[in-house]
């Protein structure tokens, strides 16, 4: 009997170490899991890499986890928005690094990790700072980069409807890095608004296949998602 | 000499969007360039978040968290639209299936470079989003900004003094004095506005600039 | 108004010229663009670059295009089946060039053409005949094959559904190489067994974007598929 | 000496596939190890194609064209099913997401070399299909074949002398006559069937053997 429940978002993030990488999934404030993140912050593990688009706004989300201080590193695309007044605070203090990758070299980096491949050519950042140190290729007289697999020991996705199997189907662009994330990590775990009974999700309409996903919770929710 | 609003600006690049195509606009003056694409034409909009098909503002109450462009506004879908992951929607940037990208500049290079990520200024941590995936994707490449900074410098240069987003990448420019194309030959000014001479347009402008050719 | 629809797969594949490289969809039997195919040796251009999993069994499909002396070379895994005389007879008689792709490499390298990307670092093949004369790297005591992308002039794909802009879905295994072949050609032609008007497509449900595909057809059916 | 039929060896190895795995089943003999797999585990079948919860044969009249396994035989959906692109399914595999793979082979080294996919006769054209990235990819990789060929040859060899499907990555070995793992320290036997002894295993061998683990 394969069930990926988990009863309480506590319970499903118990076993993240101090030290760990972990993926945060997310674009903006869509598809965030909310609800996981304060169960990590709670939790209080520490030196955390953590790997999202976003570097959270005000008090919310990821902006939490560095105004506890949990966070060594951050690998982002877009870690500055309005009101990123956390991570601007510990970037300026040296207390967090930054890894700066663009958007599209991120969620392939993570994808390439989950699809098992070691590594990818992409013409994206050649010829500019965020390139410098890598090795590069031409081909045909157009200029690559090589960028390398993204990987993490947990990846905290959001989603809107689950089976016990963890099969996922996300709301609108909350898919976003969500997809990715679930391939890329040694253990998934999906905070869900709903999770249905075997057989119950249009099998064409299922986006991320319950081999990525180890873990599905959807508690009653405590933390307002925006 | 004549120097259009930003809203004028956009009006001018919305013209030259073609009917049927697949465009990606930059956050900020880029995105108002859809409030000036004329009715009888039928542009998609991705959104790099992960939307093909980005419609209008949802009404009052109607918003969904989960639905927003790429510059964090709640949208809405329109009939014919759908999702995909960020992956997928990097693949049709960085693979060249948009037909047209508009961004926002700090400097264009007479070879078509592009800055428009990070200055020089330290103070501030960078970001970079997807700006060099959308400069090295599109079929063309818009650029949307001021042509010369607040402090009246070109924006328009011989080589750009800031990081690159992307190398030769530029194929039109869109100012508040003129447009502008990035050809092998050089620099060719495409339009001039009201009575703006190519000498006022060339004395604001770091490079050297091709008169018009006549038609 | 955007609108792909194409009266006749006659119609649709009538600018195809001699010489040209063509991805076709499907894998085994299922999700076999049979009409486009029947409507392209009809149409008789020759020195065709045929990528496919398979060379087509008996006289069907492809196995038809190798039976009229249409196909220069194949690019494929799985040429040789139960039934596949015509590639057989071809191959043996030196008048079809064979590259053959590890399945995976193909489906991937299909979809870095379509996404931009200059090239892959696959693990599979690494130490056999496959990999032979391709750039190797070996990472972290792993070794790994530098594989290319492989874009086409022309995709003829097959799908369940469409909209008028081409947003396509497909039927259950259906889906197998037609999503990444409608990214990697130039002019992709779907073959459907129905087209809905906009807005009768579930945008969550939607596989393959408008934005991947040029013509979609759905004559009535004259060619038995399956 | 005791050898198994096709049918014994599927089910020996049926009894390796732990309850609760995602599960790879090469084309031929390996497929059979499904119908073997005790109905008090729940185990979820992938195929190359795109279909992960691989169900049995559909009814008569019921057949889906479109719905075909790897080996192109008509398949149904287990509830918990879900279909995906070809790309995706190999990523599954690639990267390390199935737990069990199970192919057939030509010959396995002492090292863990497979080959599975040519032998050197030119006579016919080559394929490969999925095979090397199943290889290279699942986190265990069972082989399930007859321990000498036709003509009594070994296929456990120091080395192949077949082209290879790939290196190093065979986990264990079920023949008709013992269950062999690839160790670090070399080929160690798991279980010799019957009164077979390993003398009488390791003269059918073309690598040395080591003797089983006492528990």
């Amino acid at each position: 009997m394969i069930d990926k429940r988990v009863a309480t978002y506590r319970e499903a993030i118990a076993d993240i170490p101090d030290g760990a990488d972990v993926m945060i999934g997310g674009f903006g404030s869509s598809g965030i899991p909310l609800e996981l993140i304060e169960a990590l912050r709670q939790h209080g593990a520490k030196d955390l890499a953590i790997i999202s688009n976003n570097a959270g706004v005000a008090e919310e989300g990821i902006a939490s986890l560095l105004r506890d201080g949990l966070v060594r590193k951050i690998v982002c695309s877009f870690p500055r928005s309005a009101g990123s007044v956390w991570f601007e605070k510990r970037f300026e203090e040296g207390s967090v690094e930054l890894e700066l990758v663009p958007q599209g070299t991120l969620s392939e980096r993570i994808r390439i990790a989950g699809a098992g491949i070691g590594g990818f050519l992409t013409p994206t950042g050649y010829g500019t700072r965020l390139a410098e140190g890598k090795e590069t290729k031409v081909i045909d007289g157009k200029g690559y980069v090589l960028e390398m697999p993204l990987k993490a020991d947990f990846a905290l996705i959001k989603a809107e409807t689950a089976d016990i199997w963890g099969n996922l189907i996300y709301n609108t662009a909350g898919r976003n890095f969500n997809p990715m994330m679930a391939m890329a990590a040694a253990v998934t775990i999906a905070e869900v608004d709903q999770i249905l009974p075997l057989g119950e999700l249009d099998p064409e309409k299922v986006i991320t296949p319950s081999i990525f996903v180890d873990r599905v919770v959807s508690e009653e929710k405590k933390h307002v998602t925006a | 000499m004549l120097r259009l609003s930003s809203e004028e600006m956009a009006r001018r690049a919305a013209q030259d969007i073609p009917d049927g195509s697949y465009v990606n606009l930059g956050i900020g003056m880029p995105t108002k360039v859809a409030n000036y694409v004329s009715d009888d034409k039928q542009v998609i909009y991705h959104s790099e978040n992960g939307i093909l098909g980005v419609g209008p503002s949802p009404l009052p109450g109607e918003e969904n968290p989960n639905l927003i462009n790429a510059g964090k506004q709640y949208v809405t879908l329109l009939p014919g639209g759908c999702y995909f992951d960020n992956a997928e929607s990097f693949a049709m940037m960085r693979g060249g299936h948009l037909d047209i990208s508009v961004l926002g500049a700090f400097q264009v290079a007479e070879n078509g470079d592009l800055a428009n990520w990070a200055t020089n200024d330290d103070k501030f941590p960078p970001a970079v989003g997807g700006a060099m995936d959308l400069a090295v994707g599109a079929r063309k490449l818009f650029v949307i900004m001021n042509h010369t900074t607040r402090e009246g410098e070109p924006k328009i240069l011989e080589k750009c003094t800031y990081p690159l987003t992307g190398m030769g990448v530029v194929s039109r420019i869109f100012t508040d004095i003129a447009v502008i194309d990035v050809t092998p030959e050089g620099l060719r000014v495409v339009e001039l506005f009201g009575d703006n001479t190519l000498e006022e347009v060339q004395a604001l402008t770091g490079a050297r600039l091709l008169p018009p050719l006549t038609s």
